[in-house]
């Protein structure tokens, strides 16, 4: 909660301007437990609803109720939507954290505040708006009971008036949060008249932060990655849904089970043409997924981390057995338990090389809800044309965050099943052998009990090309030479990188996942104020395709940014170049739990193209 | 559960109701010891298969690993078979019956295999009384790895080398039936009549039918001092009942005097007969079978038999409310959403 | 069981000379459970006791009895102990793989057969001697059940006779192996003289292999690496060893068990200084072995492939939460089950970045029964030292295969128990925090329950320096990055490498663990046969020495000699190294599950020089 | 089993035998939900410590991954703690006692950290019956993933959002008596007294000592429908016998009927009264236990209070025949064998 160098904030991007529009971050201090979230999500939507680019990021404890949470939401008429560094607007509820959240706020930031908290003591570089919460919300919610959930709405109205939104839009947004529940609905709605009103009565503006209608939401939906892995999920077919709760994938696969016990059930029967079982642990997740996908099923898991680790027996399995999968990874900061809470991409290394012996496996890389969309479809035809298991790697700030995206396009092309053997090509081929290479891919053909073709048996243990038992030294490297080859085949299968090319640019950035959105923000900051062009590969893969080295090789660096300590994105791109390329990557490394931002980027980039220069100077 | 239609036997060979002969049931060569308990079991699997008339494309076969776990390779060479990881049998069988629900799906473990590493996901297949025949062959040691003690070697039981066994074995069937097994049975090897009687009734079940074989290890654990010997456990079984099995498809023409036998009907039709020996033991009884079971460990004997059945408890598949075509056949028609559904999604979503 | 060209063979390599004297390797035949292990460690023993180096490798299969065994002897006069390429005297007494095993043969090899499979048949550029083994035994052994265990004596007479080992010498081996014994011993000495005699009376030589006593075994010792780690261990005061069996580390824990129970019990009461527990998996094995280093102890557990999978988590907590214990990986064949009786050094990658998260771990890599000793010792000092899972990756070739070795030497140094706070050390420092580096090496002090100093929380989840917990962005970043510093001081503390720079030498070769034994005997060959001179840097740790980047930059060419298909030494190699020096490093790479040969080797360097010159010239 | 030396209490303040007040036994402050079962357990463990005068230096806290399992954090400040992973915390435990047998082992698990991810290991545990209190904090959910159904929810129980649990419970004192556990007892959360008792007896007692505490989720698992909430469990729970604990520092002066009480004595001499309830329940009657838990449970019934104690049974580190110090506590002199063992080792192998 710490914030930078007065440089880094809207207010004084640009000649400072007033007022700044539709350019500020606003940070919710609460506790979790207190109900603040459909307050947080309501002024969210108001804004979507005005048509302004926003986001939402919840920084929450790991325990359920009681400790201090966070709740931001970016409102940035650029559109850029990643993490911003410092706070413009804090809204003070939590007496706990109120002295050091305020402490640690850039000299004109505003903050809104329960009036007993007299944060208005602590420093005189802040715009102070002082609400007596308790005291408003008595007269509109009678039940003292009630009072904690409703007083929330208070801020929202202040704000409201502070930023000039339209109340319509906070009234309908309201309304879509609580319609069902038309109690709870009336209070809010009070509360939020009264925190309006009392702002209008009581607070002088004295802020240069104002919100105005936009245009450029307008077809957006707004959604969090692990629903929209779910929806993919769902579209691609899937049937055998085995998972274990573990934040933050859990709520994957329960929406998941909502929105198949919706849309997935048979119409004329009302039977369900899926299986969705909680498993005793990930072990068994990944071992039932697989047993369902042996057996011809679209079948898949989701955890994070520490289930990653319990996975690595069963995914050596898949890749050796030629099992398909689909693993998503909704990744938190580890090691270990780590900060349950917090988002990373640190399971790259790991997962990549996940489980004893050569073993290697796929991984799709999404950085928005759309993409994670579609890459959950990618993930069942790659699992089921490559017959391995393919992690999706998502993290907490994709799969929890409130994300604007374009809405979800129906998926035209058909599943691609994979090579599965048909009394037609077992007449082509004459003779079958499951593990045989017949057309240089490196794929085998595949049987599966029940379609009445030839059986095999299917075992993690040394196997010939005919699936049957074998220790001979010549039939273990010709199997796990032609795994290879279908690895590498994967290279044209995957989804290629997304490259922009920026002419005459020297530097190149590479990117992937949740930190695409802070590149994207520090790719404009570093050509607005450094002048810096640069060039950007948003890797959506491994394994790797021929782009990657293209790129690298026609820049003089190239940095990788990510979430993790030990740059391990970095570690496999140098591993797959041409060894005379290597020279070129550098790392751009965040890893505190935060969502990356781009000021983090842009200086770090910055001080090595200095170090760089000076070097080069040498 | 997936014995189906029946066709007229060819004159001359001998062939079973849907025309096949016993040795279209067996499996590869078995690279286990001579004499391996093991290898008895396998025979008696091809056996009841053969008799009950079994489609082997109709049925999936699952393993760990370890001896035991390397059966399926050696019976019904016409299936499709997976010889997973040590002790994760369960969850890929599980799984593999999610996606067709129509298999008939066998699993073959040790006592290593289920009892040690395995032990927890045999606890959640047992407690969801999956559709399967689980087999446990148990010879109170790990034989692949070379004779170490498993959890179910009895106390005071010795290894080889001398060592003496100080921790009380785990008894897989207490544990499978209270954990909910819908069928618990204990055989031995050497005892084929039985075995193969539990074996046709375990096919013509439905939810899990586990079936703790002992099975010595004759290599390891056929020693004096061992409880799981040939010969030590041979004279410490102790038969539940006399069983017979009359399947669905055949008629009963056993003789028996009213009241010494007790008769229970299966899923598919097929009947066990049980002709009482010592009491009056009812497998329906589960307080009487645990007692009966704790007692006998007691006294150091092992009951044998049908030790508990419950043919009305619906397996795990039967909770999830699943269409009839298995999961894994359905066509992309049923199993991606229209474009209305999408639609409607993206706009709540607004 | 295939062979290569002649040039490859101890026959012709220099001018093809006769007699070949102390150059050669004999290949037994057998099926396993047939009690050939006497009959082959006499035999090897003989030739040892007769000053001839040796080695003795099992290649047996993964079941228990009644498949195809090869046990292989190698004698060299050169003192190479790695294996050898082809086979130059066949024992051949298994019928089922008797065709195969002499089809594979080079011209020039000789055959000891049993007669009935008149193999003589089968080929004429081959030396045959038959030998009616059930004639021969049967008037030996009137036991017939017993026949088939002592028949395998008669072919140690037959090649005694043959090869021209002195008959006292194979006599004192079988009584060394059976003293025990007495029954067995008579019979086998009885198979032993028939077989002798048999061959003098009957068998004309007519091939050129002879064996002469030597001097270069004494001293020595005759070991397999898993009882040479085990003895390591007990010298190290291990005082808790929790383990769960599996081929083919199973022999470690097992022999160390029996010396614990020889020279661990405490002469005064009788009891045991240890506490040897069978977990019920491979989780559970280390999750006791973190208990009790955590408490203080030192622990250790020993496996391989499939239980390093089954053991990644918990492996992040002792990364994480920093705490000590010794895991000796006797790697085998992978991925997944794989070739369990196979040799491989697979694990190395999934090994160093086991877990997921940011996570590291150190891993020595012995390469000899004598170096694995001291590693083992060394691995508890730094387990203690760095307060993390320190493994150790020994291999199956290693472990389980029978080793010339200077004997073990006493430890001398004293036990390094690591940073314990102690009341001194407390109120030197003032305050005292777990997790506070005081002294810049990122390694904190520790308490443990019982040692009367303050306690402490012990947890995977994110902490600060006080180890209390914290979700804190700083307080993560802060301790991370003490670990990473940690981790980068283990450089100091590992085995350093063994370089050996040969004077203009522009080509360097880099091994480790068993590699190396090849490599010796690739180096001299590359240099006579082909005058190409290599230096050698023989790995003994990860993470790695300064000396490393030196060597690259000392050579034009390294190349990392491994026993994997991915290279995976050479990834750790490459990410490790200045990117400028990455384009030095190739791969030779051998994954057949049998141990490397010096063949291979030399053949794939010269293969890749050609390449490099060519590609030079053009 | 870790009481030891006594000194004067200090005039005015409230001290036990060994002078340390009640505060002296608190831990952090709890983050867990307010009124949250757990939070009362953590009450009850601090106030048996203080009560038995535990010297917290001589304890090691220990714990998986839930709610559950941070409590550890909030009781016994001066003791160490380990919070390990999810699920594996009886393997941690393990390992602690045997590098230092002194200790008193408390372990606090969940229903889920148990009875999921963590039942092979719980299993085994048991079966070795390692001395240390093993607590399962039983609230039939998954309260720190946010409500899921655990293993020990009963058959029929609804979940907040309406879905209603199909599976059958896992019992888990049924299961520890089975596998060997040496004391299995049950109690409620909000049963203080009960509570208190048995907690005191298992620091008397040497060997597994298994308690499984009914503790309410208020979060989560507190609505009408769930047979774990509060008010449920209250009105189900079935006391099997009224305990009082004498500790082997204090004389008995309760006044009972004879006949109407047993007497348990537990390892360090300190005594369990049972005042006989419905029936003659006799804890030390394995068979009884067995019948009783059953028996309840197909009523809907929770029994509570000791279930099953067996103060002779030896504990895992017994069979072990270790020195009497700590193996964690050797010199290096008893722990690196002389200079001539190892010489002897090299000679055998030359
Ligand atoms: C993860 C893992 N750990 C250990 C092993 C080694 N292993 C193979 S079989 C086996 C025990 C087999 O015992 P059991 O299940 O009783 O089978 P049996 O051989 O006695 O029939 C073990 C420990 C393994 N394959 N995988
Ligand atoms: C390997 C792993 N999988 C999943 C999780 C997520 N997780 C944390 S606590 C928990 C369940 C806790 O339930 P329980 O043990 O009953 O404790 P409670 O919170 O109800 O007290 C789970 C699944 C994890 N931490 N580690
Ligand atoms: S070792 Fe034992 S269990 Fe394994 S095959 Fe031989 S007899 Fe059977
Ligand atoms: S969520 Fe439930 S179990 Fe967790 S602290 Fe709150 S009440 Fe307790
Ligand atoms: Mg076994
Ligand atoms: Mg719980």
């Amino acid at each position: 909660m710490t914030s930078p160098s007065l440089a880094s904030r809207g207010v004084t991007s640009g000649p400072a301007a007033f007022p700044v529009v539709n350019d500020f971050s606003i940070q919710v201090a609460t506790v979790n437990g207190s109900g603040s979230q459909t307050a947080n999500l309501v002024l969210l939507r108001s804004l979507f609803q005005s048509g302004v680019p926003v986001s939402g990021k919840n920084l929450f404890p790991s325990n359920i109720a009681g400790l201090p949470t966070w709740f931001t939401i970016r409102a940035c008429r650029h559109g850029y939507v990643g993490r911003k560094k410092g706070t413009d607007i804090l809204v003070a509820m939590n007496p706990e954290t109120a002295h050091e959240d305020v402490l640690g706020l850039d000299p004109g930031a505003v903050v809104v505040y329960d009036e007993p908290l007299r944060l208005n003591a602590l420093r005189d570089d802040l715009v102070f708006y002082a609400v007596p919460f308790d005291k408003l919300v008595a007269p509109v919610c009678p039940d003292a009971k009630l009072r904690k959930l409703v007083r929330n709405m208070i801020y929202d109205g202040v704000l409201a008036k502070l930023l000039g939104i339209e109340l319509e839009e906070v009234d309908r947004a309201l309304d879509r949060q609580l319609a069902k529940k038309p109690k709870a609905l009336a209070l809010n709605q009070a509360a939020l008249r009264a925190g309006f009103d009392y702002a209008a009565a009581n607070l002088e503006k004295r802020d240069p932060f104002v919100a105005e209608r936009m245009q450029a939401t307008s077809g957006r939906i707004l959604v969090d990655g692990n629903a929209a892995a779910a929806i993919g999920a769902m579209m691609a077919g899937v049937t055998v849904v085995t998972w274990y709760p573990i934040t933050p994938s859990s709520s994957l696969c329960e929406t998941l089970a909502t929105y198949m016990r919706r849309y997935r059930m048979d119409p004329e029967t009302g039977k369900a043409t899926f299986a969705v079982v909680q498993a005793e642990d990930e072990l068994s997740a990944l071992g039932m997924a697989l047993g369902a996908g042996w057996m011809g099923a679209r079948s898949m898991t989701a955890t994070s981390g520490p289930g990653i680790s319990l996975m690595a027996e069963f995914t050596g399995l898949g890749y050796y057995a030629e099992v398909p999968a689909v693993i998503f990874d909704v990744q938190r900061v580890g090691p270990s338990t780590g900060l349950p809470t917090r988002t990373a991409q640190g399971d790259i290394l790991s997962t990549a090389f996940l489980s004893h012996g050569d073993t290697r496996h796929p991984m799709l890389l999404p950085s928005s809800p759309r993409e994670i969309y579609e890459m959950a479809i990618a993930a069942f035809d790659l699992a089921e044309r490559l017959q391995t298991p393919v992690f999706v790697m998502s993290d907490l700030d994709l799969g929890m965050n409130t994300w604007m995206s374009e809405p979800f396009p129906y998926p035209d092309a058909p599943m691609d099943r994979g090579k599965r053997l048909t009394p037609e090509t077992l007449a082509a081929l004459g003779e079958w052998g499951r593990y045989r290479d017949v057309d240089g891919d490196g794929i085998p053909y595949r049987t599966v009990a029940g379609d009445g073709l030839p059986p095999y048996f299917c075992r993690g243990s040394g196997h010939n090309d005919r699936a049957q038992y074998s220790e001979r030294p010549g039939d273990y490297v010709a199997n796990i030479d032609r795994i290879d080859r279908k690895f590498q085949h994967a290279r044209t299968l995957v989804p290629p990188p997304v490259v922009e090319r920026v002419e005459g640019a020297r530097v190149g950035v590479i990117g992937y996942g949740t930190s695409h959105w802070a590149i994207v923000e520090s790719r404009d900051q570093l050509r607005e104020e450094a002048g810096l062009d640069t060039s950007y590969l948003r890797l959506r893969a491994f394994p790797f395709g021929p782009e990657l080295e293209a790129f690298v090789a026609a820049h003089d660096r190239v940095y990788v940014v990510e979430q993790n300590r030990d740059g391990q994105m970095a570690s496999l791109v140098t591993l797959d170049l041409d060894a005379a390329l290597a020279p070129r990557v550098r790392r751009v490394l965040h890893y505190d739990g935060l969502p990356v931002d781009a000021r983090t980027i842009t200086d770090e980039i910055l001080r090595q193209e200095a170090a760089a220069h000076q070097e080069a100077r040498r | 559960m997936t014995t189906t239609s029946s066709s007229a036997p060819a004159p001359g060979r001998k062939v079973n109701r849907i025309g096949l002969e016993l040795a279209a049931y067996r499996g590869g060569k078995s690279t286990l010891c001579a004499g391996c308990g093991h290898n008895a079991i396998s025979e008696r699997i091809v056996e009841a298969c053969y008799e009950m008339g079994v489609e082997s494309e109709r049925v999936i076969k699952l393993s760990g690993i370890g001896c035991s776990s390397k059966s399926p390779a050696y019976f019904l060479g016409q299936a499709h078979g997976f010889n997973a990881v040590h002790g994760r049998m369960p969850s890929v069988a599980t799984g593999a019956t999610l996606a067709n629900h129509r298999m008939l799906a066998m699993g073959v473990s040790g006592d290593g295999d289920t009892g040690a590493i395995g032990i927890g996901q045999f606890v959640h297949l047992m407690r969801r009384n999956v559709p399967m025949i689980y087999i446990v062959e148990n010879n109170g040691c790990y034989g692949l790895t070379k004779g170490q003690l498993s959890p179910t070697a009895d106390l005071g039981s010795t290894l080889k080398n001398g060592v003496v066994n100080d921790l009380p074995p785990v008894d897989l069937c207490a544990l499978a039936m209270d954990l909910g097994a819908s069928f618990v049975a204990r055989s031995f090897s050497g005892d084929k009549k039985q075995m193969l009687s539990l074996l046709k009734a375990a096919i013509a079940h439905r939810g899990t039918a586990m079936l703790d074989i002992l099975s010595p290890c004759v290599t390891f654990n056929d020693h004096e001092g061992s409880t799981k010997s040939y010969s030590y456990v041979k004279d410490h079984e102790e038969p539940l009942e006399e069983i017979s099995f009359v399947p669905f498809f055949e008629e009963i023409s056993i003789d028996y005097e009213p009241g010494t036998v007790r008769a229970v009907t299966l899923h598919d039709g097929s009947k066990l007969l049980l002709k009482k020996l010592a009491g009056d033991y009812d497998p329906g009884n589960k307080a009487m079978a645990r007692r009966v079971i704790h007692e006998s460990a007691a006294r150091g004997e092992f009951p044998t038999g049908l030790i508990y059945v419950d043919p009305t408890r619906p397996d795990f598949l039967a909770l999830l409310n699943l269409v009839d075509q298995p999961l894994a056949e359905l066509p992309a028609g049923r199993t991606r959403p229209p474009r209305e559904a999408l639609d409607a999604i993206n706009d709540a979503l607004r």
